[in-house]
Protein backbone atom coordinates (compact mmCIF):
# COMPACT_ATOMS: atom_id res chain seq x y z
CA UNK A 1 0.00 0.00 0.00
CA UNK A 2 1.26 3.28 -1.06
CA UNK A 3 -0.69 5.23 0.85
CA UNK A 4 1.04 7.35 3.95
CA UNK A 5 -1.03 6.59 7.29
CA UNK A 6 1.57 7.76 9.59
CA UNK A 7 0.89 11.91 9.56
CA UNK A 8 -3.25 11.85 10.17
CA UNK A 9 -2.06 10.89 13.15
CA UNK A 10 -2.42 13.48 16.14
CA UNK A 11 0.78 15.11 16.81
CA UNK A 12 1.26 17.21 19.26
CA UNK A 13 2.22 21.33 17.43
CA UNK A 14 3.48 23.98 19.23
CA UNK A 15 0.35 26.98 18.77
CA UNK A 16 2.55 28.85 16.32
CA UNK A 17 2.60 25.89 14.13
CA UNK A 18 -0.81 25.65 13.86
CA UNK A 19 -1.55 29.03 13.09
CA UNK A 20 0.86 28.87 10.21
CA UNK A 21 -0.77 26.34 8.60
CA UNK A 22 -4.06 27.77 6.15
CA UNK A 23 -5.30 25.16 4.74
CA UNK A 24 -9.64 25.29 2.61
CA UNK A 25 -11.23 23.42 0.41
CA UNK A 26 -13.15 25.50 -1.91
CA UNK A 27 -16.32 24.70 -4.13
CA UNK A 28 -15.82 27.76 -5.80
CA UNK A 29 -13.13 28.58 -8.56
CA UNK A 30 -10.34 31.21 -7.04
CA UNK A 31 -7.59 33.11 -8.13
CA UNK A 32 -4.49 31.86 -7.25
CA UNK A 33 -2.40 35.37 -7.48
CA UNK A 34 -5.10 37.40 -5.85
CA UNK A 35 -5.36 34.74 -2.92
CA UNK A 36 -1.20 34.88 -2.36
CA UNK A 37 -1.63 38.46 -2.33
CA UNK A 38 -3.86 38.63 0.58
CA UNK A 39 -2.03 35.53 2.10
CA UNK A 40 0.60 37.98 2.35
CA UNK A 41 4.10 37.48 4.17
CA UNK A 42 7.79 39.25 3.83
CA UNK A 43 9.59 35.83 3.78
CA UNK A 44 13.13 35.83 2.21
CA UNK A 45 11.50 32.62 0.06
CA UNK A 46 8.19 31.83 -1.28
CA UNK A 47 7.93 28.50 -3.07
CA UNK A 48 4.56 28.27 -4.72
CA UNK A 49 2.88 25.35 -6.92
CA UNK A 50 0.02 25.61 -8.98
CA UNK A 51 -2.22 22.81 -10.42
CA UNK A 52 -4.69 23.21 -13.30
CA UNK A 53 -7.13 20.56 -14.70
CA UNK A 54 -5.65 18.99 -18.30
CA UNK A 55 -7.58 19.15 -21.20
CA UNK A 56 -7.03 15.37 -22.13
CA UNK A 57 -8.09 12.24 -19.78
CA UNK A 58 -5.44 10.20 -18.67
CA UNK A 59 -5.67 8.05 -21.57
CA UNK A 60 -5.24 10.93 -23.76
CA UNK A 61 -9.31 11.92 -24.64
CA UNK A 62 -11.15 15.33 -24.39
CA UNK A 63 -11.91 16.21 -21.28
CA UNK A 64 -14.94 17.62 -20.42
CA UNK A 65 -14.93 17.99 -16.28
CA UNK A 66 -13.33 17.04 -13.60
CA UNK A 67 -15.00 16.16 -10.71
CA UNK A 68 -13.38 16.00 -7.23
CA UNK A 69 -14.69 14.67 -3.71
CA UNK A 70 -13.50 14.55 -0.43
CA UNK A 71 -14.00 13.30 3.00
CA UNK A 72 -14.80 16.54 4.68
CA UNK A 73 -13.23 17.34 7.91
CA UNK A 74 -10.65 14.33 7.81
CA UNK A 75 -9.10 15.79 4.62
CA UNK A 76 -8.78 19.20 6.06
CA UNK A 77 -7.01 17.43 9.00
CA UNK A 78 -4.99 15.46 7.18
CA UNK A 79 -3.32 18.26 5.18
CA UNK A 80 -3.01 20.09 8.14
CA UNK A 81 -0.86 17.68 10.15
CA UNK A 82 1.10 17.21 7.21
CA UNK A 83 1.70 20.90 6.48
CA UNK A 84 2.37 21.07 10.42
CA UNK A 85 5.01 18.36 10.56
CA UNK A 86 6.77 19.18 7.16
CA UNK A 87 7.17 22.99 8.32
CA UNK A 88 9.16 21.43 11.73
CA UNK A 89 11.32 19.00 9.52
CA UNK A 90 12.02 21.67 6.58
CA UNK A 91 12.19 24.79 9.17
CA UNK A 92 9.60 26.12 6.76
CA UNK A 93 7.33 29.27 8.77
CA UNK A 94 3.95 29.24 7.02
CA UNK A 95 1.79 27.12 4.38
CA UNK A 96 -0.79 27.79 2.62
CA UNK A 97 -3.53 25.09 1.05
CA UNK A 98 -6.43 25.72 -1.35
CA UNK A 99 -7.89 22.71 -2.76
CA UNK A 100 -10.99 22.94 -5.51
CA UNK A 101 -13.82 20.24 -4.96
CA UNK A 102 -16.96 19.99 -7.41
CA UNK A 103 -17.09 20.27 -10.54
CA UNK A 104 -14.14 21.50 -12.70
CA UNK A 105 -13.62 22.19 -16.27
CA UNK A 106 -10.09 21.96 -18.22
CA UNK A 107 -7.77 24.99 -17.05
CA UNK A 108 -9.18 25.62 -13.97
CA UNK A 109 -6.80 25.76 -10.50
CA UNK A 110 -7.35 22.63 -8.55
CA UNK A 111 -4.37 23.04 -6.04
CA UNK A 112 -1.92 25.90 -4.72
CA UNK A 113 0.47 25.24 -2.37
CA UNK A 114 2.61 27.95 -1.30
CA UNK A 115 5.53 28.01 1.98
CA UNK A 116 7.06 30.66 3.56
CA UNK A 117 10.91 29.77 5.00
CA UNK A 118 13.61 32.05 5.65
CA UNK A 119 16.05 29.57 2.62
CA UNK A 120 15.25 28.92 -0.69
CA UNK A 121 15.73 25.09 0.00
CA UNK A 122 13.57 24.93 2.71
CA UNK A 123 10.54 26.72 0.77
CA UNK A 124 10.93 24.72 -2.43
CA UNK A 125 11.64 21.39 -0.80
CA UNK A 126 8.88 22.81 1.77
CA UNK A 127 6.35 22.72 -1.18
CA UNK A 128 7.21 19.74 -3.27
CA UNK A 129 7.18 17.78 -0.28
CA UNK A 130 3.62 18.77 0.66
CA UNK A 131 2.42 19.03 -2.64
CA UNK A 132 3.25 14.91 -2.65
CA UNK A 133 1.63 14.36 0.83
CA UNK A 134 -1.78 15.97 -0.55
CA UNK A 135 -1.73 14.00 -3.55
CA UNK A 136 -1.05 10.59 -1.59
CA UNK A 137 -2.21 11.10 1.47
CA UNK A 138 -5.22 13.38 1.74
CA UNK A 139 -9.01 11.85 1.21
CA UNK A 140 -9.65 13.55 -2.57
CA UNK A 141 -11.01 11.53 -5.75
CA UNK A 142 -11.47 12.62 -9.24
CA UNK A 143 -13.57 11.56 -11.73
CA UNK A 144 -13.14 12.33 -15.45
CA UNK A 145 -15.90 13.12 -17.26
CA UNK A 146 -15.41 12.24 -21.20
CA UNK A 147 -19.07 11.84 -23.97
CA UNK A 148 -21.07 11.84 -20.50
CA UNK A 149 -19.04 9.20 -18.76
CA UNK A 150 -17.86 9.40 -15.97
CA UNK A 151 -14.21 7.27 -14.34
CA UNK A 152 -12.99 7.24 -11.28
CA UNK A 153 -9.19 7.49 -11.40
CA UNK A 154 -7.40 4.38 -9.86
CA UNK A 155 -4.03 6.35 -8.89
CA UNK A 156 -2.34 9.57 -9.17
CA UNK A 157 -0.40 11.27 -12.11
CA UNK A 158 2.71 10.50 -12.47
CA UNK A 159 5.07 13.22 -10.19
CA UNK B 1 -31.50 -0.25 22.18
CA UNK B 2 -29.16 -1.69 19.71
CA UNK B 3 -25.38 -0.84 19.40
CA UNK B 4 -24.96 0.80 15.46
CA UNK B 5 -22.57 2.03 13.81
CA UNK B 6 -22.39 4.70 10.84
CA UNK B 7 -21.06 3.17 7.49
CA UNK B 8 -19.64 5.78 4.56
CA UNK B 9 -18.92 5.06 1.78
CA UNK B 10 -16.95 7.50 -1.12
CA UNK B 11 -15.91 8.16 -4.73
CA UNK B 12 -15.98 4.07 -6.47
CA UNK B 13 -16.41 2.63 -3.66
CA UNK B 14 -19.75 4.33 -3.46
CA UNK B 15 -20.67 3.57 -6.94
CA UNK B 16 -19.59 -0.28 -6.77
CA UNK B 17 -21.97 -0.41 -3.51
CA UNK B 18 -24.93 1.71 -4.59
CA UNK B 19 -24.98 3.62 -0.96
CA UNK B 20 -22.90 6.19 0.63
CA UNK B 21 -24.26 6.16 4.47
CA UNK B 22 -25.97 3.21 6.08
CA UNK B 23 -26.74 2.65 9.93
CA UNK B 24 -25.19 -0.84 10.45
CA UNK B 25 -26.32 -3.07 13.83
CA UNK B 26 -22.67 -3.16 15.81
CA UNK B 27 -22.78 -7.19 16.07
CA UNK B 28 -20.33 -10.43 17.42
CA UNK B 29 -19.09 -10.25 13.22
CA UNK B 30 -18.58 -6.83 13.54
CA UNK B 31 -16.19 -6.49 16.23
CA UNK B 32 -13.31 -4.76 14.02
CA UNK B 33 -13.11 -2.17 10.68
CA UNK B 34 -12.05 -4.98 8.93
CA UNK B 35 -14.41 -7.71 10.29
CA UNK B 36 -17.24 -4.96 9.18
CA UNK B 37 -15.79 -4.55 5.66
CA UNK B 38 -15.65 -8.29 5.03
CA UNK B 39 -19.58 -8.24 5.91
CA UNK B 40 -20.13 -5.33 3.12
CA UNK B 41 -18.77 -7.84 0.67
CA UNK B 42 -17.28 -5.03 -1.59
CA UNK B 43 -14.18 -7.11 -2.53
CA UNK B 44 -10.67 -6.81 -1.28
CA UNK B 45 -9.81 -4.13 1.35
CA UNK B 46 -6.37 -3.53 -0.55
CA UNK B 47 -5.52 -0.37 -0.91
CA UNK B 48 -8.69 0.87 1.12
CA UNK B 49 -7.87 3.26 3.84
CA UNK B 50 -10.03 3.14 6.70
CA UNK B 51 -10.93 5.75 9.33
CA UNK B 52 -13.34 5.84 12.39
CA UNK B 53 -14.35 9.03 13.65
CA UNK B 54 -12.29 10.87 11.27
CA UNK B 55 -8.80 9.32 12.00
CA UNK B 56 -7.15 6.94 10.01
CA UNK B 57 -6.89 3.44 11.47
CA UNK B 58 -5.85 -0.13 10.75
CA UNK B 59 -8.57 -2.82 10.14
CA UNK B 60 -7.85 -4.31 13.95
CA UNK B 61 -9.63 -1.20 15.17
CA UNK B 62 -12.22 -2.52 17.48
CA UNK B 63 -15.63 -0.52 16.94
CA UNK B 64 -17.83 1.70 19.42
CA UNK B 65 -21.36 2.02 19.48
CA UNK B 66 -21.68 5.54 17.39
CA UNK B 67 -18.30 4.98 15.32
CA UNK B 68 -18.38 6.85 12.28
CA UNK B 69 -16.74 4.26 9.80
CA UNK B 70 -15.67 5.29 6.52
CA UNK B 71 -13.94 3.14 3.75
CA UNK B 72 -11.99 5.26 1.40
CA UNK B 73 -10.47 4.08 -2.04
CA UNK B 74 -7.00 5.76 -3.16
CA UNK B 75 -6.46 9.19 -2.73
CA UNK B 76 -6.24 10.89 -6.04
CA UNK B 77 -6.08 14.38 -5.32
CA UNK B 78 -4.09 17.56 -6.13
CA UNK C 1 35.53 27.82 -9.73
CA UNK C 2 32.21 27.42 -8.92
CA UNK C 3 30.78 29.47 -11.72
CA UNK C 4 29.37 27.79 -14.28
CA UNK C 5 30.57 28.83 -18.22
CA UNK C 6 28.44 27.15 -19.95
CA UNK C 7 25.24 28.12 -20.43
CA UNK C 8 26.30 31.47 -21.24
CA UNK C 9 27.77 30.08 -24.44
CA UNK C 10 25.20 30.21 -27.48
CA UNK C 11 23.12 27.38 -28.41
CA UNK C 12 21.24 26.53 -30.99
CA UNK C 13 17.33 27.03 -29.76
CA UNK C 14 14.03 26.72 -31.87
CA UNK C 15 12.02 29.97 -31.86
CA UNK C 16 9.34 28.20 -29.91
CA UNK C 17 11.99 28.05 -27.18
CA UNK C 18 13.09 31.56 -27.56
CA UNK C 19 9.17 32.94 -27.53
CA UNK C 20 8.89 30.94 -24.68
CA UNK C 21 11.36 32.62 -22.25
CA UNK C 22 10.48 35.99 -20.53
CA UNK C 23 13.26 37.42 -18.76
CA UNK C 24 13.47 41.01 -17.15
CA UNK C 25 15.35 43.28 -15.06
CA UNK C 26 13.47 45.88 -13.58
CA UNK C 27 14.61 49.31 -11.40
CA UNK C 28 11.41 49.60 -9.78
CA UNK C 29 9.72 47.19 -7.61
CA UNK C 30 6.47 44.97 -9.20
CA UNK C 31 4.09 43.44 -7.27
CA UNK C 32 5.02 39.64 -7.97
CA UNK C 33 1.44 38.27 -7.93
CA UNK C 34 -0.14 41.00 -10.16
CA UNK C 35 3.24 39.93 -12.82
CA UNK C 36 1.96 36.22 -12.63
CA UNK C 37 -1.66 37.04 -13.27
CA UNK C 38 -0.59 39.09 -16.23
CA UNK C 39 1.50 36.27 -17.50
CA UNK C 40 -0.90 33.77 -17.94
CA UNK C 41 -0.78 30.40 -18.85
CA UNK C 42 -3.00 27.12 -18.22
CA UNK C 43 -0.26 24.43 -17.94
CA UNK C 44 -1.29 21.33 -15.85
CA UNK C 45 1.31 22.74 -13.95
CA UNK C 46 3.20 26.10 -12.60
CA UNK C 47 6.10 26.56 -10.01
CA UNK C 48 7.00 29.79 -8.73
CA UNK C 49 9.70 31.08 -6.49
CA UNK C 50 10.05 34.54 -5.00
CA UNK C 51 13.22 35.89 -3.17
CA UNK C 52 12.72 39.08 -0.44
CA UNK C 53 15.16 40.89 0.74
CA UNK C 54 16.32 39.82 4.58
CA UNK C 55 16.07 42.38 6.97
CA UNK C 56 19.43 41.05 8.31
CA UNK C 57 22.73 41.20 6.79
CA UNK C 58 24.72 38.15 5.82
CA UNK C 59 26.16 38.63 9.86
CA UNK C 60 23.25 39.11 11.44
CA UNK C 61 23.25 43.39 11.84
CA UNK C 62 19.92 45.23 10.98
CA UNK C 63 20.23 45.86 6.97
CA UNK C 64 19.34 49.36 5.81
CA UNK C 65 19.05 48.32 2.58
CA UNK C 66 20.95 46.39 -0.06
CA UNK C 67 21.74 47.08 -4.04
CA UNK C 68 22.13 45.20 -6.47
CA UNK C 69 23.91 46.09 -9.86
CA UNK C 70 24.14 44.20 -13.17
CA UNK C 71 26.10 43.92 -16.23
CA UNK C 72 23.01 45.03 -18.64
CA UNK C 73 22.66 42.90 -22.03
CA UNK C 74 25.51 39.89 -20.77
CA UNK C 75 22.84 39.34 -17.69
CA UNK C 76 19.76 38.94 -19.47
CA UNK C 77 21.59 36.54 -22.31
CA UNK C 78 22.69 34.64 -19.87
CA UNK C 79 19.24 33.81 -17.80
CA UNK C 80 17.69 33.44 -20.95
CA UNK C 81 20.17 31.05 -22.17
CA UNK C 82 20.15 28.76 -19.22
CA UNK C 83 16.30 29.49 -19.13
CA UNK C 84 16.29 27.59 -23.11
CA UNK C 85 18.68 25.35 -22.07
CA UNK C 86 16.50 24.29 -18.62
CA UNK C 87 12.88 24.03 -20.60
CA UNK C 88 14.11 21.61 -23.03
CA UNK C 89 16.48 19.20 -20.45
CA UNK C 90 12.92 19.08 -17.96
CA UNK C 91 10.49 18.92 -20.59
CA UNK C 92 9.23 22.39 -19.57
CA UNK C 93 7.22 25.00 -21.09
CA UNK C 94 7.67 28.58 -20.20
CA UNK C 95 9.73 30.68 -17.91
CA UNK C 96 9.72 33.81 -16.52
CA UNK C 97 12.00 35.73 -14.73
CA UNK C 98 12.36 39.17 -13.11
CA UNK C 99 14.83 40.38 -11.34
CA UNK C 100 15.23 43.53 -9.20
CA UNK C 101 18.22 46.02 -9.79
CA UNK C 102 18.94 49.42 -7.53
CA UNK C 103 18.59 50.09 -4.24
CA UNK C 104 15.80 47.62 -2.17
CA UNK C 105 14.58 48.34 1.14
CA UNK C 106 13.92 44.68 3.80
CA UNK C 107 10.76 42.96 2.60
CA UNK C 108 11.06 43.87 -1.22
CA UNK C 109 11.02 41.36 -3.87
CA UNK C 110 14.31 40.95 -5.17
CA UNK C 111 13.28 37.55 -7.72
CA UNK C 112 11.03 36.29 -8.92
CA UNK C 113 11.22 32.92 -10.85
CA UNK C 114 8.29 31.34 -12.79
CA UNK C 115 7.95 28.03 -14.79
CA UNK C 116 4.95 26.51 -16.78
CA UNK C 117 4.85 22.36 -17.96
CA UNK C 118 2.79 20.07 -18.29
CA UNK C 119 3.95 17.74 -15.32
CA UNK C 120 4.56 18.79 -11.29
CA UNK C 121 7.98 17.70 -11.21
CA UNK C 122 9.12 18.90 -14.38
CA UNK C 123 7.49 22.66 -12.95
CA UNK C 124 9.52 22.31 -9.75
CA UNK C 125 12.37 20.84 -10.58
CA UNK C 126 13.15 22.70 -13.18
CA UNK C 127 11.92 25.95 -11.32
CA UNK C 128 14.96 25.25 -8.53
CA UNK C 129 17.42 24.66 -11.37
CA UNK C 130 16.68 28.19 -12.78
CA UNK C 131 17.06 29.84 -9.61
CA UNK C 132 20.20 28.17 -9.00
CA UNK C 133 21.74 28.68 -12.45
CA UNK C 134 20.80 32.52 -12.05
CA UNK C 135 22.40 32.86 -8.91
CA UNK C 136 25.62 31.33 -9.36
CA UNK C 137 25.60 32.09 -13.42
CA UNK C 138 24.33 35.33 -14.36
CA UNK C 139 26.28 38.94 -14.05
CA UNK C 140 24.61 40.26 -10.32
CA UNK C 141 26.35 41.75 -7.36
CA UNK C 142 24.40 42.48 -4.05
CA UNK C 143 26.26 45.04 -1.86
CA UNK C 144 24.40 45.18 2.12
CA UNK C 145 24.04 49.06 3.64
CA UNK C 146 24.34 48.73 7.32
CA UNK C 147 25.12 52.04 9.37
CA UNK C 148 25.84 53.99 6.25
CA UNK C 149 28.60 51.25 4.83
CA UNK C 150 28.16 49.16 2.02
CA UNK C 151 30.03 45.63 1.54
CA UNK C 152 29.88 43.39 -1.42
CA UNK C 153 28.93 40.25 -0.37
CA UNK C 154 31.49 38.01 -1.91
CA UNK C 155 29.83 34.55 -2.30
CA UNK C 156 25.69 33.82 -2.08
CA UNK C 157 23.51 32.85 0.47
CA UNK C 158 23.54 28.54 1.06
CA UNK C 159 20.77 27.23 -0.42
CA UNK D 1 45.82 54.87 -35.44
CA UNK D 2 46.29 52.99 -32.36
CA UNK D 3 44.13 50.09 -31.18
CA UNK D 4 41.84 49.84 -28.41
CA UNK D 5 40.14 47.87 -26.15
CA UNK D 6 37.21 49.48 -23.98
CA UNK D 7 38.01 47.88 -20.22
CA UNK D 8 34.68 47.33 -17.84
CA UNK D 9 34.83 46.35 -13.88
CA UNK D 10 32.04 45.71 -11.89
CA UNK D 11 31.06 45.82 -8.28
CA UNK D 12 33.97 45.34 -5.90
CA UNK D 13 36.43 45.27 -8.47
CA UNK D 14 35.54 48.83 -9.16
CA UNK D 15 35.77 49.77 -6.17
CA UNK D 16 39.10 48.05 -5.76
CA UNK D 17 40.38 49.77 -9.31
CA UNK D 18 38.79 53.45 -8.45
CA UNK D 19 37.16 53.49 -12.39
CA UNK D 20 34.66 51.42 -13.66
CA UNK D 21 35.51 52.04 -17.58
CA UNK D 22 38.86 52.88 -19.16
CA UNK D 23 40.26 52.86 -23.09
CA UNK D 24 43.34 50.70 -23.09
CA UNK D 25 45.20 50.04 -25.79
CA UNK D 26 46.05 47.05 -27.84
CA UNK D 27 49.66 46.39 -27.18
CA UNK D 28 51.68 43.31 -27.26
CA UNK D 29 51.57 42.87 -23.67
CA UNK D 30 47.96 42.77 -24.01
CA UNK D 31 47.06 40.24 -26.28
CA UNK D 32 44.98 37.99 -24.11
CA UNK D 33 42.30 38.85 -21.79
CA UNK D 34 44.64 36.81 -18.85
CA UNK D 35 47.25 39.03 -20.23
CA UNK D 36 45.39 42.47 -19.96
CA UNK D 37 43.98 41.06 -16.25
CA UNK D 38 47.69 41.09 -15.50
CA UNK D 39 48.34 44.81 -16.91
CA UNK D 40 45.58 45.72 -14.30
CA UNK D 41 47.17 44.97 -11.30
CA UNK D 42 44.10 44.18 -9.80
CA UNK D 43 45.29 40.91 -7.91
CA UNK D 44 44.49 37.40 -8.68
CA UNK D 45 41.87 36.32 -11.34
CA UNK D 46 40.81 33.24 -9.42
CA UNK D 47 37.24 33.32 -9.27
CA UNK D 48 36.95 36.20 -11.57
CA UNK D 49 34.92 35.71 -14.56
CA UNK D 50 36.26 37.39 -18.01
CA UNK D 51 33.27 38.55 -20.54
CA UNK D 52 34.54 39.89 -24.36
CA UNK D 53 31.93 41.61 -26.35
CA UNK D 54 29.20 40.48 -23.73
CA UNK D 55 29.94 36.95 -23.91
CA UNK D 56 31.92 34.66 -21.12
CA UNK D 57 35.40 33.77 -21.88
CA UNK D 58 38.69 32.14 -20.64
CA UNK D 59 41.61 34.20 -20.26
CA UNK D 60 43.40 32.65 -23.11
CA UNK D 61 41.05 34.81 -25.04
CA UNK D 62 42.82 36.32 -28.03
CA UNK D 63 41.60 40.37 -27.67
CA UNK D 64 40.83 42.08 -30.96
CA UNK D 65 40.91 46.09 -31.89
CA UNK D 66 37.30 47.45 -30.03
CA UNK D 67 36.83 44.47 -28.10
CA UNK D 68 34.63 45.19 -24.88
CA UNK D 69 36.50 43.61 -21.78
CA UNK D 70 34.68 42.93 -18.51
CA UNK D 71 35.95 41.96 -15.34
CA UNK D 72 33.16 41.13 -13.52
CA UNK D 73 33.93 39.51 -9.12
CA UNK D 74 31.64 36.62 -8.27
CA UNK D 75 27.80 36.85 -9.11
CA UNK D 76 25.77 37.55 -6.01
CA UNK D 77 22.26 37.33 -7.99
CA UNK D 78 19.03 35.93 -6.89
Amino acid sequence: METKWHFCHPLPVVERMASAVQVEIRQQPFSPWAELEQWGGDAAADAVFLGRVRGQTMDGQTLQALELEHYAGLCEQCIKTSAQTLLSEYEADAALVLHRVGRLLPGEVIVLVAVHADRRGAALNCCAALLEDLKHGAPFWKREWCDGQGTWLASNTPR
Amino acid sequence: MIDVLQVLLFASLRDRAGWSVRQMPLTARTNTAGELWAELQLGSLLAINIAVNQQLVGPERVLCNGDEVAFLPPFTGG
